[in-house]
């Protein structure tokens, strides 16, 4: 036989809860307890709350730039619920929140980030997580190795790494899946496919069909989902966090969503998008189904909405407090933080606030006068 | 003449030398439609189109190393790569190809590229939207690395950039876009690499500076005591070095402080430093300072004004000088 | 349908002239002339001997480190059959000379370069190739550029370019596939893989069942072949040429090979290769099955072998007589070649060969007597 | 007390911290059943097994980037990059996350991490095989750069990366490995990173060096005239710079001369130069000199030896300086 096929692949595409809120028993059945669900409308309420609090404040100069995440908040509390606080790891980007709180992160670390202080990175010791990662693409071979320190520990803890369309194009990507296949790290990749890296559609970052046959290139177990339906991220998830717990190694999952907003709040989206894509998305938008899935099991109505809206400008008004109630940190925290025990260098530039050097060693001789200081 | 800041300069320099020359292509991320995320390739993909103005996909390596080959086939490929702290990725093709081909090869396979960065702080711009790398490409042998403060400078030094045979990093003192304008001729015209620039001539202490650091210095130089006379170097090249204008400065004024944002070890100003004392030894009366950036991480920018050079401390470091 | 099928991809296997000199006419006839398949095998023995006399020169004292294409020429060979030299390009890593000479490349440049001489590196004007990538995996980016180049020129010229198993590892391979696909440009992605990278086995390198499916991450062409088999590498390759040519394009194509040798002169491939896997695959030696199918076709015979044995002694006579023939290189060319114009700072190094300053500026004075050169 | 070249006095330190701290982990290209390129890994695939002796994919910037993850999540990884060229590809996730992670995240997410690299020239290896990239290191605040040249030292040193809780890169000058032996005890013992170490005193000049150029200084020592008496500092560490040795043997010497193979501009010289006569500008009797590489890439072996700093270049330095 000279051709012969020596390899063969096919992808799924999940979808349970679709943007008609039409609910697909067969798979969805049971995948969610309703309390559960409950709770997760009302997490992904909040964040959307968040978001549009912290886009005022960026725009009358209280923050500085921040990435909205509205329209994503499924991928990010789906993903979420199969994962353990305080046993898990998450090593996110910056459009998961909902996600890092779920973690255990409060939630004013994240507006304290974007409020330019490094302490919003200062990860508590009881949340398994790095910081959010600016650098695109370049994150997602820490979960390689985090995951691989769980496995040799002989733990059943995994790691779940978050990027975007965009940061797939990063040879980091690459290099990320391959080492966590051919190690079989228990780290589950999980894309969130918005559609647009800033202004760069998605049919100009990659010549691919989808996302997730990216996937094949490592022999990694891979799957596309509606990432806009809780249910379907939920059930990929759970599937990929199973089979990394019993030592079966990596998992990616493709989770198709939109940003609805700007890119961040220093960009424009208009001079690029299409207003007619933006309208078909906010359509399909994850609060809207869930709500109306919670609505159609009388879990949910409108004096519920009212309260959760409510207690949603509490939250979101305390956190903003906290954040901004917080000192500007103390200038010599720029060189402490640098090693665990600073140079002497270091420490005298700290000591000094200058770099240049007359005046500051004691064998140092020929100033005239004290002109130091002025 | 046109009164432009320094965005309005650069788009100028790249939209004439497209016109100009077909083998001049612009790519990177979001320098298409969008016209970059500061806006200097605004215009230029409606005027060339997809071939010459190239959105590319999220990778810096494979821009830098994709405008390589472009480069090596007979192109002259800008790129931008979006921020300072995102050259790292590309880090390698930068250092290990582009810079070393023409070598590599004894001339036969060579790499006009000219890349596009905006640099420094005092935007207020997260983490790593902030570096100042020009000494990591200083000591690495085969590229020419170009800073321009002003509008003026900036379209005749990417003019030349463009142009040169070799490569040639083009750092864009981010915090100056859109701080100031000036005029600055529509007619092409070209300011060669490697020329520093007195800003103001004086004979008791010389300042070199480069980038956005400039306006300190400036600054400083205006609060300075009416009666000492302080000589004001742009170095517009930070690689070649311009020793010749500094040497001449220093010969005369005798005391010398350099400025620069980049952390102090290993910086620039180390190499300027060391140069004087070597050239100008026994016309020093006082040892060549340095104001820098600390050697500490740029911090998130709640502390931002704290790690910038300010003209305080250029102007302490000029009275401690002339006082020694 | 919650569940539905999204993607689907196969890869075929070609192979025509198998390892034991059967032929498959159905893909293979009329596929390489005789007197091509002829040229191809003299092609491959000159190359073979010399890198055995490579291999010899190194051991002698005369040669630097030498990477021995030995077992691969099949790949080399039937790809560079598919090119045309002088107008398509070639980007090459080292373990493929063969195609190198056939497009145009003098064989004394292989060894000048491998003598430690830039002028190896030295490409003559009418070879369209660029030099050998010492960094492993990162040069084939130039490839994608090369061939944007000829896209937007509108010529119909391609770009080869050659590269191993390990390479597909490193990030830049992930960025080359994706640029080449998402620019389209008429790139060929020829793949050898030898099974190894130095001391690492292809099992430690990915955890894929074969190279060739990382192209689906790129949505490109892909195939996979025999690469001992000229046949079935120009079958490939022709495909690949021909989308290339008429806009379809970048393409892939796995050729599997074995690295005969050790990974280089410095290397002893005994301290982590068993020896019976070698024994095999001496067995599929591309030389003997080719010369196997011109014996069968009454085309070779042992005086034909007896006397190419001879002319490549004396070619490979001939090209080492040049390579040690070529004076050592000025020293000034250290300097001369790192820029169109060297600044005036390096041809101060170069009149003086140091880089200490005393004595070497004019105004600069203190110098008691002329210590200066001694 | 056991005879060992560099190689043995490594792979030794290694293999003590292994077997002494489980949560140290080897990894990187070729470092299991073939001991690495310059077998500095030997045994240990064998003693310690798959697991912690780990040979990787072919790409630095997943060795270092997984490194990176494993360091925060409580291991201690000891990566190998192959060769000094091929940091390139890993310099992102080097300066951009191992360096920054700590001052990030305020001490919450720190990265100890030793990464080893054979560096510089002199063995007759193809391109990319001799560089000596210290200073882009040394200009990356966050990261510690240690890069001893004796047996001894390389024990010590390597033993007190390993155990920093800061990332370390951790060069070995390649032409040493075998070229001399020492006595190296076997037991456990540091030398604290940041020391420089007086090779031998002198009175009427310094000469700062490290790497393998220390022994073209030794060299330089033994054939300058008897009547001259020269201090020899061996940095051992590249930063943090440990000034206080330096600028006490200048201040007592007045004349220093740095050596290194690194090309000159930006290199760690310029830095020490530029610190001399910032702290020693009143004893100095002479301008600071460089001797290093030259402003070019090291070509391909057949010129390599007239690229590399040798006793004679450092001998006129010397005399030139003293001269002075
Ligand atoms: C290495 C790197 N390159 C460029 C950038 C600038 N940048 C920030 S976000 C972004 C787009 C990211 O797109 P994607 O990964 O799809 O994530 P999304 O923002 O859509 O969630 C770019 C180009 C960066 N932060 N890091
Ligand atoms: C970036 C880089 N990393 C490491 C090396 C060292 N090195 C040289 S060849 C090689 C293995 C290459 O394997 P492969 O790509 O399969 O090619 P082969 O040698 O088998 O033909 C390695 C690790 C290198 N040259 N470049
Ligand atoms: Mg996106
Ligand atoms: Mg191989």
């Amino acid at each position: 036989m000279p051709k012969k096929t020596v390899y063969q692949a096919s992808i799924e595409y999940v979808s349970i809860l679709d943007e008609n809120a039409e609910f697909d028993e067969s798979l969805g059945k049971g995948l969610i307890a309703d309390e559960v669900v409950v709770d997760s409308y009302e997490r992904m309420a909040v964040c959307r709350h968040l978001d549009e609090v912290a886009f005022k404040l960026q725009r009358s100069g209280r923050m500085g730039t921040y990435p909205q995440n509205k329209g994503q908040e499924a991928a990010a509390v789906g993903t979420a619920l199969s994962l353990r606080p305080g046993r898990d790891w998450v090593v996110p980007c910056y459009r998961e929140n909902a996600a890092l709180f779920m973690m255990g992160l409060p939630m004013h670390y994240i507006l304290l980030y974007w409020m330019g202080d490094e302490r919003g990175s200062q990860i508590p010791e009881n949340v398994k997580m790095t910081p959010l990662s600016v650098p695109i693409g370049t994150h997602m071979l820490h979960a390689a190795g985090i995951g691989y320190a769980e496995k040799i520990r002989k733990t059943d803890n995994v790691v779940a790494t978050y990027f975007g369309d965009g940061a797939t194009s990063e040879g980091d990507f690459h290099e990320a899946m391959n080492f966590a296949s051919v190690l079989q790290t228990p780290t589950i990749f999980v894309n969130q496919n918005n559609s647009w890296a800033i202004s760069v559609p998605r049919s100009k970052q990659m010549h691919s069909e989808t996302v997730a046959q990216k996937a094949l290139a490592y022999g990694m177990p891979t799957i596309r989902c509606d990432g806009n339906d809780i249910f379907a991220v939920k059930y990929c998830m759970d599937e990929a966090v199973k089979r990394a717990r019993s030592g079966g190694g990596p998992s990616f999952i493709e989770c198709v969503t939109y940003r609805l907003g700007d890119h961040t709040t220093a960009d424009d989206a208009r001079r690029y998008r299409d207003p007619k894509e933006v309208e078909a998305w906010l359509a399909r938008d994850p609060l809207i189904r869930t709500r109306k899935y919670l609505e159609a099991r009388k879990l949910w109505d409108d004096d519920k909405e009212t309260t959760l809206k409510e207690r949603a400008k509490k939250i979101v008004k305390e956190v903003v407090a906290t954040a901004e109630g917080i000192d500007k940190p103390d200038v010599a925290s720029i060189f402490d933080a640098m090693y665990a025990n600073i140079p002497e260098e270091v420490r005298l530039q700290r000591d000094t606030m200058r770099t240049s050097s007359l005046g500051k060693y004691p064998e140092q001789v020929g100033l005239k006068g004290t002109t130091q200081r002025v | 003449m046109a009164t432009l800041n320094l965005v309005q300069a650069i788009n100028l320099a790249l939209q004439q030398e497209m016109a100009k020359d077909e083998r001049v292509i612009v790519l990177g991320e979001d320098v298409g439609p969008n016209g970059g995320v500061f806006r200097v390739t605004e215009g230029l993909h409606a005027q060339f189109g997809d071939e010459r103005v190239i959105d590319t996909p999220l990778a810096e390596s494979g821009i830098i190393g994709t405008a390589i080959g472009m480069a090596m086939n007979g192109l002259r490929p800008v790129p931008e790569i979006q921020f300072d702290g995102f050259l790292g990725p590309a880090y390698d093709q930068i250092v290990n190809h582009a810079a070393r081909s023409r070598s590599r090869s004894r001339g036969a396979v060579t790499v006009p590229l000219t890349i596009r960065v905006p640099v420094g702080g005092g935007i207020h711009a997260p983490e790593l939207h902030s570096d100042s790398p020009e000494a990591i490409y200083a000591h690495s042998p085969g590229i020419k690395v170009v800073m321009p403060t002003t509008p003026y400078d900036a379209k005749g030094l990417l003019t030349s950039a463009i142009r040169d045979p070799d490569p040639v990093i083009f750092f864009e003192p981010k915090r100056v876009y859109r701080s100031f304008r000036e005029e600055v001729p529509e007619d092409e015209y070209t300011i060669p690499i490697g020329e520093a620039k007195v800003v103001s001539e004086g004979d008791d202490l010389t300042v070199v500076t480069w980038g956005a650091s400039l306006f300190q210095c400036i600054e400083a130089l205006d609060n300075a005591p009416d009666d000492v006379s302080i000589e004001l170097i742009d170095l517009r090249t930070t690689y070649p070095i311009d020793m010749d204008t500094i040497a001449a400065s220093v010969e005369k004024t005798g005391r010398c402080v350099i400025v620069h944002e980049a952390a102090m070890t290993c910086g620039l100003g180390a190499e300027i430093s060391s140069r004087v004392q070597e050239r100008c030894f026994l016309h020093l009366e006082a040892p060549v300072q340095r104001v820098t950036g600390f050697d500490t991480l740029m911090p998130y920018y709640k502390l931002e004004n704290e790690y910038l050079v300010d003209a305080k401390r250029v102007g302490m470091a000029i009275r401690e000088t002339l006082a020694y």
